[in-house]
C-alpha cells in the first residue's frame, strides 16, 4: 500500500470528548430532579402528613403498580410506535388468572403464570400484527385489540368479579420486604434491567437504531420486525406483571380494572423526555417522571384537593414540563 | 441604471450553531447564462443557494436583483420575485400527485370562484412534461416514480413558476448518462429562452458541456470564478481541492482468484429476469444501465432485503438464500445502499455508533456492548476511509454528503465479508473524496472481497471495473469484458433495441 | 412479611385531639346525585362539630379510591364511608383502613361485610325492585312486554334491583307481564340512546321500559319523546328529577321513584358519628339514632349488617316541580 | 425519453381500473356484507326509520371525524377533543339555563367560538412552540376535563333547564331528515369543496406529506397547523353543543372517551397516521361502519358482555381486509405492468 500515491492527508478521530459543565447540566432528568424536589417540598409544606419516611413509603405503593409498564412503553415510543392496549391486557391477563384460580380450581402459582402468558400473548398479537400489516399502524392495531382484549375479558367473567385469592397472594400489593415495599423493590429492579438492557446493551441499541431510521437499521442487518414483536411482548407481560400487582391490591378483579392506564402511562414517559417522535429517551428519566406524577398526586390527595384539580395541574405540569425548554430554546436563537 | 447582472450577491456569509457554512461569498449571475458552481462536499454551495431563495437568512452579506437591494424572509418571497430552484434532495410530496407537486402553492385558480382549476393545471403539466420529453401521467402520485421521474417533475416545477433564475442543486446526481444528455438539452433551451441558471454539479462533463462561467468555493470561502474556456481541469481541481490530484483511477492489478458469487437465472416479477453472472475475488464488477433499470432490485435481492421469484445465487459454490440482511451478512454479503440518507445511515447519531451498527455482536459480550472496543473499531475503521471530521462522537449529519458515504463505507468493512455489493458509491460525492473512495475500493478488491460497482457514470465504470454489466429494462444487455470498451458501446447496449451478446471468453 | 412493619399510626381516633374527622368517598366527581350526598354528609357532620372530608376519584373505578383510601388512612381519619365502586376489590384497602383503628361504613353502594362495619342502605332492594315492578303494572294495565334499560352490566346496586323484580314478576299477578329484554346502556348517553332504540325496533309490541339508573332513564326518555311515543310506551324507574322534569311533565314517564340523596348522606352522617364516637359497633340488633330520619335497627344484610333508611320517593307531576331545583 | 410509467395511461382503459382506484374498496365490500348478514338476523335493520334512526346518531361522529381527518394529515392528533366537547357543551348548557330565550343559531356559534378557541390553545403549542401534538392534547385533555367540572361543579344541567328551541336544534327535521345529518352532509361538502379545490385545503396535505419540501415551497407550516387544529376546536365545541342538544342534558363526563371513537373511524377510512394521505371517502366509510356496530349490535340481541370482544374483532378485521384487498389490487397492477 505504501508505494501507492495517497491521494488524501491521513486524519485521525479523537475518541475522547472534552469535559463539558454544559453537556453535563443541559440534560432533561435535571430539570426532572428539580421538579421532583419542588413536588417533595409542596407536599411537606401543604401536609403535615407528607414527609415523612412511612407516608412516602406507603405513597409509592399507590401508584407504582401501573408505572411498570412504563418501561416496555418508553422502548415502544422509542421505536417510534405506541401501545394504547396496555390497559385492557391489564384487565384481561388479571381476569384469566382469577378465573383459572376460582372456577377451574388450578392452584394459584399456575394462575400467576397463565397470567403472564396471557399478558405476552397480547403483546405477541399486537407485535405480529403490527409487523405483518405495516400499513397499518401500531395505533389503529393497538386501537382494536384494545377494545378486543378487554372484550374477552367481559366474555370470560360477564359481570361477575372474581376474588378469594390466598392469603399470601396479598403480600404482591400490599407486602413489605425490610420495611420496603415489595412493588417498590420490583419497580426499581425492573428500572434497573431496563435501565441495563435499553443503554448498554445491543438490544437497546437495536431499538435506538429502529426510532432513528427503521430502514437504515433493516439495511445493517437488525431484525427489525423481530425486536418490534420482542418489545411489544414485553409490553403483554410487564401489563401483566402489573395486573398481579393491581389484583394483589384489590383482592379481587373485574373485566373494567385498569381503565384509561394507557394514558397515564404515555404521559408519564412523555414527561420522562421519552420523544414520541422516536429515537430519544432514558430510563432515567422515566423514573424521575413516576415519580413526580406519582407523588404530586399523593401529596395532592392528602390536602383532600378534588380530583379535577389535579386533572389540570397534571395536564399544566406535562405541558410547561416539555414547553420551557424548547421556550428557552427560542429566545436563545433569537 | 442598467444591469448587466441579474442576481449579485455580495459578501454572504452565514453561520450555524457551531459552524460557518459560508463566508464572505461573491457571486455575479448574467442574463442568459449557465453558471456552475463547484466545491467539495460540505463547501457551502447548498447553503448558498438557500440563500438566494430565502430559506436560510445570511448573517452578513447583501443580495442584489437587477441592481435592486433585496432580501427574501421566506422562499416564497423567492419565488415571487421569480427565483426557482431545484433542491438536491428531491423535495416532492410522495402522497400527492404529479400536477400537485407542479403546482404546489402556484396553483391555477378559476377566475371566477377562485377555487383549483384541475383541469388546466392537469393540461398545463402535461404539456410542460411533454416539452421535457416525457410521458408521465399527471395523476400519477409521485412515489410511484423513479428518482429519475422525480427530478423531471422537479423541473417541470420550476419551469411551471416562470422564472427568470433557476437553481440546479446536482440535478443530475441521479441520472445516467442518457437523461443527463435530455436535461443539458433542456437546460440550454431555457437559457436561449433567457432564463439564468445556477448549475451544481460534482460532474466536470456537466461543467464543460453546459456552462459559461464556473464559481468554486471551498470550504466556505470563495475561491474565484473563471470562464470555462479559459481554465484548465487541474487547475479548477486544484482550486476546488485545495491540492492536486494526479490520478483519480488507482491502478489496475487484476489479480483474480476463485469465483464467489454466482447468480443464476435470478427473476423477480416485474422488476428483472433472468440475470446471470458471476464474480471472482479480487475483481470488481461494473454494472450500468439507465435509470429504473433494475440495478438495484437485483443488488437488494441478493442482500436479502426483497424476496426474489426464482433463480439461485451460489457463494463459493454452495447455494444459498438470504431470507434478511441479516443473513446475507453472515453468509459473506455487504450491501452498500443507493440512498445513504433512507437506507444507509442513521443521520441523527454519531459516526461512532453508525459504523459499529452492523457489527454489535462481535462488540460485546452476553449483549452487554463495550464500549471501549467500540470506540476503538469506529477510531479504526474511519481512519481507514478517511473521513473527515474531529471526533468520533461528531453527528453524521454534521459532515458532507461525500463523508457521509465513508462512514457507510466504514460501517460496511467492519463485518467479515467475501462480497461487496457498492450500489452508486460515489452519487453526490466530490472529487478529492469520489478519489478516495475509488482508492478504498481497488483496495478492498486487492484484499480479495469480489466487488459489484454499480454506477451511472461511464467514466468511473470504465475506469474501475474488470468486466461490465450493462442492464436494461431487468435484463442483462451486455457483459463485456473491460478492454477496449468505450461509452458508445455501453449506452448502445443500455439502449439498443436489438441485444448485443457479447459473452466474455 | 405482610402488613406494614413499623405502622404507620397506631390508631386513627386516639392519636389525635381536636374534633374527629370523617370523610366520605363517592363513586365519582361531576355526578349531581353523589353532589346531594356529599352535601348532606357535610352539613350533618358540621352541625355535630367533626371534621369533614369529601373525596372522589374522577373516574368511577375501585383504583381510584383505593388511592383515596390510602392518603386517608395517612391522614388518620376516624371514620371512612365510603359509596363502593366495587363490592370486593375495596376489601384490602378498607382492612387496612380498619387494622389501624378507623371506622368504615359504606353508603349506597355497599362494600362487602368483611370490609366495613356496617352498610347505611338507602332504601329496601327488595321495596324498590317491587314498586317498580307494582308501577309498570299499573301503566300498562297488567299485560304487555317490558324490557329493563340498565347501567353497566356489572352495576351491583342495579343487579341486585333487577334480580328483585324478577322475583317480583314470578308472583300470580304479574303472570301477562313479559320481561323480554334487559339491556345495558352503560350510564353513557349515546349508548343509551342506541339501545333504546334497539328495544323500540326489536319488541315492536313493548308496553314499557324500566330504567332504574339517571342517565338510562333520561335517554329512554328522550327517544320516546323524538319518537313521539309518549303513552304507547310508558317509562319508569329510577332517575333525578331534574333529569326527569320535563318527561315527567309530559307524560312520557307518568311517574318515578328516587330517594333523597340528601337524606342518604345525613342518614350515611349520623351513623358515621355513632360509629366514631363507639355509640355503636355495628352489631345486628344495635338501634342507630338518625335523628329527624328517626331510628332505625340494624338488621342483617348477607354476612353483615346494615341500616335501612325510608322507601323509595315517588315523583310525579304533582311534586315534580318542587324537587327538580333540589336535586 | 422511454419511461415506464407510459402505463399507467393504460389503466384508465380498463373498465375495472376506476374501480382498484379507490383505496377503501375493501372497506366498502367489508361494509355491505356486514350489512346483508345483519339484515338477514333482523329484517327490521334495513328499514327507513332505522337507517334514519343511524344516521343521525352517526352525523356527530361524521363531523368529528372530518376535522380529525386533517389533523391527522398534517401528521398530527387530537385527543382532547372529548373534553372540548363537553366543556363547549356544558358553557353553552349553562348559558341556555340562565337565559332560556337565547338564540339557537346563537348557541352553536358560542360554542363553536369555544371550541375554536380551545383548539387556538393546542395551535399555538403544536406550531409555535413546537410540542408534540399528542402530548400537548393529551395534557389538554385533562385541563379541559378539568375545567369542565369546576365551571359545573359537579352540576349536570337537564332537559327542563333547557329550552325547546335549543333542544329543536338536535331534533328538529327539515325535510323528512333530522338536522344533525344535514349538519353532517353540509360540512361533507364543505370539506370535500375546501380539501380539493383550495389551496389551503392542498397545502394541508402538503404539509403532511413532506415537512420539509413544504417549508421550501414557502408554505407557511405554523399556519396550516394552527388553522387545522382550530378548525377540529370548533368543530368539536360545534358537536358538544349538537351533543347536550341531542341529548337534553349535560354533564361533565360528556363524550369521555369519545376521542378514540374518532380516530378510529379515520384510521379505518385508511386515513395514515404517519400523515399525507386521508380521503373524505374513506373517512366517511370508516364512520359509517361503526355508526352500524353501534347499531347493529343492539339489534342483534348480541349479549352485553360480547360486544366490546366484537367490535374490536370487526373493527381489526376490516383494517386486515382492507389492507389485503390492497394489496391484491396493487399485485394486479404490477402484473398488469410486466405484462
Ligand atoms: N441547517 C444546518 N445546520 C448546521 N449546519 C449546516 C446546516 N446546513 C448545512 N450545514 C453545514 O454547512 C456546511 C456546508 O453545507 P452545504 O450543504 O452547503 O455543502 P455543499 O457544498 O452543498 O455540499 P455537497 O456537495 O455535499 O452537497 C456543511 O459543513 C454542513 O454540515
Ligand atoms: N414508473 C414506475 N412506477 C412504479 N415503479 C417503478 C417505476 N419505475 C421504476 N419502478 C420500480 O423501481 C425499481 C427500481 O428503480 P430504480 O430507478 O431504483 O432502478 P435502478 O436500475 O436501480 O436505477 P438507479 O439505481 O440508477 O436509480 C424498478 O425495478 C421498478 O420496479
Ligand atoms: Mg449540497
Ligand atoms: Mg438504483
Amino acid at each position: 500500500m505504501e508505494q501507492k500515491k495517497q491521494t488524501y492527508q491521513p486524519r485521525t478521530l479523537e475518541t475522547n470528548l472534552p469535559f463539558s459543565w454544559k453537556r453535563l447540566f443541559f440534560q432533561w432528568e435535571w430539570m426532572l430532579l428539580l421538579i421532583l424536589i419542588a413536588v417533595l417540598l409542596l407536599g411537606s409544606y401543604v401536609s403535615p402528613y407528607f414527609l415523612n419516611y412511612p407516608s412516602l413509603r406507603d405513597g409509592t405503593m399507590v401508584f407504582l403498580d401501573k408505572a411498570l409498564i412504563v418501561f416496555p412503553m418508553a422502548m415502544i415510543m422509542i421505536m417510534r410506535d405506541i401501545d394504547i392496549s396496555v390497559g385492557s391486557t391489564v384487565a384481561l391477563s388479571s381476569v384469566v388468572m382469577a378465573t383459572l384460580y376460582t372456577s377451574a380450581g388450578l392452584p394459584m402459582e399456575v394462575a400467576i403464570i397463565a397470567c403472564l402468558a396471557t399478558g405476552a400473548i397480547c403483546g405477541l398479537i399486537n407485535g405480529l400484527l403490527i409487523v405483518k400489516f405495516k400499513e397499518l399502524s401500531a395505533v389503529i392495531v393497538t386501537l382494536g385489540t384494545m377494545i378486543l382484549y378487554r372484550g374477552i375479558a367481559y366474555i370470560i367473567l360477564e359481570d361477575q368479579a372474581a376474588g378469594g385469592f390466598p392469603e399470601w397472594f396479598g403480600f404482591f400489593g400490599w407486602g413489605y420486604v425490610f420495611g420496603i415495599p415489595f412493588l417498590l423493590i420490583v419497580f426499581a429492579a425492573l428500572a434497573l434491567l431496563f435501565g441495563i438492557v435499553l443503554h448498554k446493551t445491543t438490544f437497546g441499541r437495536k431499538v435506538f437504531a429502529i426510532g432513528n431510521n427503521p430502514t437504515a437499521s433493516r439495511f445493517s442487518g437488525i431484525k427489525v420486525d423481530k425486536v418490534k414483536v420482542i418489545v411489544f411482548m414485553l409490553a403483554g407481560l410487564l401489563a401483566a406483571v402489573t395486573a398481579i400487582f393491581l389484583t394483589s391490591r384489590m383482592g379481587s378483579t373485574r373485566p373494567n380494572i385498569a381503565t384509561m392506564y394507557e394514558l397515564d402511562i404515555i404521559a408519564m414517559a412523555a414527561l420522562g423526555g421519552v420523544s414520541t417522535a422516536g429515537g430519544k429517551g432514558r430510563v432515567l428519566g422515566v423514573v424521575i417522571a413516576v415519580f413526580i406524577i406519582g407523588y404530586l398526586q399523593y401529596g395532592l390527595g392528602l390536602i383532600n384537593l378534588p380530583s379535577q384539580i389535579f386533572l389540570i395541574i397534571v395536564g399544566a405540569l406535562l405541558i410547561l414540563s416539555v414547553a420551557i425548554p424548547k421556550l428557552g430554546g427560542m429566545m436563545k436563537r433569537k | 441604471m442598467t444591469n448587466e447582472f441579474v442576481l449579485e450577491m455580495k459578501g454572504i456569509s452565514k453561520a450555524f450553531p457551531g459552524v460557518k457554512a459560508l463566508n464572505d461569498m461573491q457571486f455575479q449571475l448574467k442574463k442568459g447564462e449557465i453558471h456552475a458552481l463547484m466545491g467539495e462536499n460540505g463547501a457551502g454551495k447548498s447553503t448558498f443557494i438557500k440563500i438566494i431563495t430565502g430559506v436560510h437568512q445570511p448573517t452578513e452579506g447583501e443580495m442584489l436583483l437587477v441592481g435592486e437591494k433585496v432580501s427574501f424572509q421566506n422562499p416564497k418571497q423567492a419565488q415571487q420575485h421569480g427565483i426557482a430552484a431545484i433542491y438536491q434532495h428531491v423535495t416532492s410530496y410522495p402522497d400527492l400527485s404529479v400536477t400537485e407537486n407542479i403546482f404546489m402553492n402556484h396553483e391555477i385558480r378559476h377566475q371566477v370562484w377562485k377555487t383549483l382549476n384541475w383541469r388546466e393545471m392537469h393540461k398545463q403539466a402535461r404539456q410542460l412534461l411533454r416539452e421535457l420529453g416525457s410521458s408521465l401521467d399527471p395523476k400519477a402520485q409521485m412515489n410511484t416514480l423513479s428518482v429519475a421521474q422525480q427530478q423531471i417533475v422537479e423541473i417541470a416545477k420550476a419551469i411551471s413558476t416562470k422564472a427568470k433564475i433557476i437553481i440546479m442543486d446536482e440535478p443530475t446526481a441521479a441520472l445516467t448518462a442518457r437523461e443527463s444528455e435530455e436535461l443539458y438539452r433542456i437546460t440550454e433551451k431555457l437559457r436561449d429562452e433567457g432564463t439564468s441558471i445556477i448549475f451544481i454539479s460534482h460532474r466536470f462533463e456537466d461543467m464543460y458541456r453546459l456552462a459559461s462561467r464556473v464559481t468554486v468555493l471551498r470550504d466556505s470561502n470563495y475561491i474565484g470564478t473563471w470562464d470555462v474556456e479559459d481554465i484548465s481541469n487541474e487547475k479548477l481541481i486544484v482550486a476546488m481541492v485545495g491540492r492536486e490530484i494526479n490520478q483519480i483511477f488507482p491502478d489496475k492489478k487484476t489479480s483474480a482468484g476463485e469465483t464467489v458469487l454466482e447468480v443464476k437465472n435470478l427473476c423477480k416479477l416485474g422488476e428483472f429476469e433472468d440475470i446471470s453472472f458471476s464474480i471472482k475475488s479480487g475483481e470488481i464488477l461494473g454494472m450500468t444501465g439507465l435509470v429504473g433499470a433494475g440495478r438495484t432490485e437485483v443488488c437488494q435481492a441478493i442482500f436479502g432485503i426483497t424476496a426474489f421469484d426464482k433463480g439461485e445465487i451460489l457463494l463459493s459454490g454452495r447455494s444459498i438464500r438470504n431470507k434478511n440482511p441479516q443473513a446475507a451478512m453472515n453468509n459473506g454479503i455487504g450491501y452498500l445502499a443507493e440512498d445513504r440518507l433512507d437506507q444507509g445511515l442513521l443521520v441523527d447519531w454519531s459516526i461512532e455508533k453508525n459504523i459499529t451498527l452492523a457489527n454489535l455482536s462481535d462488540l460485546s459480550s452476553f449483549t452487554w456492548i463495550h464500549r471501549d472496543k467500540e470506540k476503538r473499531q469506529a477510531k479504526e475503521f474511519g481512519e481507514k476511509v478517511h473521513i473527515k471530521a474531529t471526533s468520533i462522537f461528531d453527528s453524521v449529519n454534521s459532515l458532507s454528503g461525500g463523508n457521509q458515504q465513508k462512514v457507510a463505507v466504514a460501517k460496511l468493512l467492519t463485518k467479515e465479508l467475501k462480497v461487496i455489493l457498492l450500489d452508486e458509491p460515489t452519487k453526490g460525492v466530490d472529487i478529492g473524496a469520489k478519489a478516495a473512495i475509488y482508492e478504498i475500493v481497488q483496495q478492498l478488491a486487492e484484499a480479495g472481497y469480489a466487488v459489484l460497482f454499480v454506477s451511472s457514470e461511464m467514466p468511473e465504470i470504465l475506469g474501475m471495473s474488470d468486466r461490465i454489466l450493462v442492464l436494461k429494462e431487468g435484463r442483462i444487455a451486455a457483459d463485456f469484458v473491460n478492454r477496449g470498451i468505450t461509452q458508445e458501446m455501453i449506452l448502445e447496449a443500455a439502449m439498443g433495441e436489438e441485444q448485443v451478446q457479447e459473452k466474455s471468453g | 412479611s405482610q402488613g406494614a412493619p413499623e405502622s404507620s399510626g397506631t390508631s386513627g381516633g386516639e392519636s389525635n385531639d381536636g374534633p374527629k374527622k370523617y370523610a366520605f368517598v363517592f363513586k365519582n366527581t361531576g355526578n349531581p346525585y353523589g353532589e346531594k350526598m356529599l352535601d348532606g354528609f357535610e352539613s350533618t357532620i358540621k352541625e355535630l362539630g367533626g371534621e369533614v372530608i369529601l373525596r372522589s376519584p374522577d373516574q368511577p373505578t375501585a383504583e381510584g379510591q383505593i388511592q383515596i383510601i390510602e392518603q386517608l388512612i395517612t391522614q388518620k381519619v376516624d371514620v371512612i364511608a365510603v359509596a363502593g365502586n366495587d363490592p370486593d376489590a375495596l376489601e384490602p384497602a378498607l382492612k387496612k383502613a380498619k387494622d389501624q383503628g378507623i371506622k368504615v361504613l359504606s353508603v349506597d353502594s355497599a362494600v362487602n361485610a368483611a370490609s366495613r362495619d356496617i352498610h347505611v342502605n338507602q332504601a329496601n332492594p327488595e321495596r324498590i325492585g317491587r314498586v317498580q315492578i307494582e308501577a309498570v303494572s299499573e301503566m300498562i294495565g297488567g299485560e304487555g312486554q317490558i324490557a329493563v334499560l340498565s347501567a353497566t352490566s356489572q352495576a351491583t346496586n342495579q343487579n341486585t334491583w333487577i334480580e328483585w323484580m324478577k322475583k317480583e314478576l314470578e308472583k300470580e299477578d304479574y303472570k301477562d307481564i313479559e320481561l323480554v329484554k334487559v339491556a345495558y346502556g352503560d350510564d353513557l348517553r349515546d349508548k343509551s340512546v342506541s339501545e333504546t332504540e334497539a328495544l323500540l325496533k326489536s319488541y315492536p309490541d313493548l308496553k314499557a321500559i324500566i330504567a332504574p339508573t339517571t342517565v338510562g332513564i333520561a335517554a329512554a326518555g328522550k327517544v320516546l319523546t323524538d319518537k313521539g311515543l309518549e303513552g304507547q310506551i310508558a317509562l319508569t324507574g329510577l332517575g333525578l328529577p331534574s333529569e326527569m322534569a320535563t318527561y315527567i311533565k309530559s307524560g312520557v314517564s307518568p311517574w318515578m321513584y328516587l330517594w333523597n340523596p340528601i337524606d342518604v348522606g345525613k342518614g350515611a352522617a349520623y351513623a358515621a358519628y355513632e360509629l366514631g364516637e363507639g355509640n355503636i359497633t355495628g352489631e345486628l340488633g344495635e338501634k342507630v339514632d338518625l335523628r329527624d330520619l328517626g331510628e332505625v335497627e340494624v338488621v342483617e344484610d348477607g354476612e353483615g349488617t346494615q341500616i335501612m333508611l325510608g322507601d323509595p320517593f315517588k315523583f310525579d307531576e304533582t311534586n315534580i316541580d318542587e324537587w327538580k331545583d333540589v336535586y | 425519453m422511454e419511461i415506464k410509467t407510459e402505463n399507467l395511461d393504460l389503466e384508465k382503459k380498463n373498465p375495472l381500473a376506476l374501480f382498484y382506484q379507490f383505496r377503501e374498496l375493501g372497506l366498502f365490500f367489508f361494509i355491505v356484507i356486514l350489512c346483508i348478514g345483519v339484515q338477514l338476523r333482523n329484517p327490521s335493520f334495513l328499514t327507513g326509520e332505522n337507517i334514519l334512526d343511524m344516521a343521525t346518531n352517526t352525523s356527530i361522529l361524521v363531523i368529528l371525524a372530518l376535522g380529525m381527518m386533517i389533523v391527522l394529515i398534517t401528521r398530527g392528533i387530537d385527543l382532547s377533543i372529548g373534553a372540548v366537547i363537553a366543556l363547549s357543551g356544558m358553557l353553552t348548557a349553562q348559558l341556555v339555563a340562565a337565559n332560556p330565550t337565547v338564540n339557537p343559531f346563537l348557541c352553536l356559534l358560542i360554542g363553536t367560538i369555544i371550541g375554536a378557541l380551545c383548539g387556538m390553545v393546542i395551535g399555538l403549542l403544536v406550531a409555535k412552540v413546537g410540542l408534540l401534538p399528542i402530548i400537548a392534547t393529551l395534557a389538554l385533555m385533562n385541563i379541559f376535563r378539568g375545567l369542565t367540572f369546576l365551571v359545573s361543579d359537579g352540576e349536570w344541567v337537564s332537559s327542563y333547564q333547557m329550552s325547546e328551541s335549543f333542544v329543536e336544534i338536535a331534533t328538529g327535521t327539515f325535510l323528512g331528515l333530522n338536522h344533525l345529518i344535514w349538519i353532517a352532509v353540509i360540512f361533507c361538502l364543505v370539506f370535500f369543496y375546501f380539501l380539493n379545490y383550495t389551496r389551503t385545503g392542498r397545502q394541508i396535505y402538503a404539509v403532511g406529506s413532506n415537512p420539509q419540501s413544504a417549508a421550501v415551497s414557502g408554505i407557511k407550516q405554523g399556519r396550516i397547523l394552527f388553522l387545522v387544529y382550530t378548525i377540529m376546536g370548533g368543530l368539536s365545541g360545534l358537536c358538544g353543543v349538537l351533543w347536550v342538544s341531542k341529548f337534553a342534558s349535560a354533564q361533565g363526563d360528556t363524550a369521555s372517551g369519545y376521542e378514540l371513537t374518532v380516530i378510529a373511524a379515520c384510521i379505518l377510512g385508511g386515513v395514515s397516521i404517519a400523515g399525507g394521505s386521508g380521503k373524505l371517502a374513506g373517512v366517511l366509510l370508516g364512520a359509517i361502519l361503526l355508526g352500524i356496530l353501534n347499531n347493529a349490535l343492539p339489534l342483534l340481541n348480541v349479549s352485553p358482555f360480547w360486544q366490546n370482544g366484537i367490535q374490536g374483532f370487526i373493527i381489526l378485521l376490516a383494517v386486515i381486509v382492507n389492507a389485503i384487498v390492497k394489496r391484491r389490487v396493487e399485485r394486479i397492477h404490477l402484473l398488469r405492468r410486466a405484462g
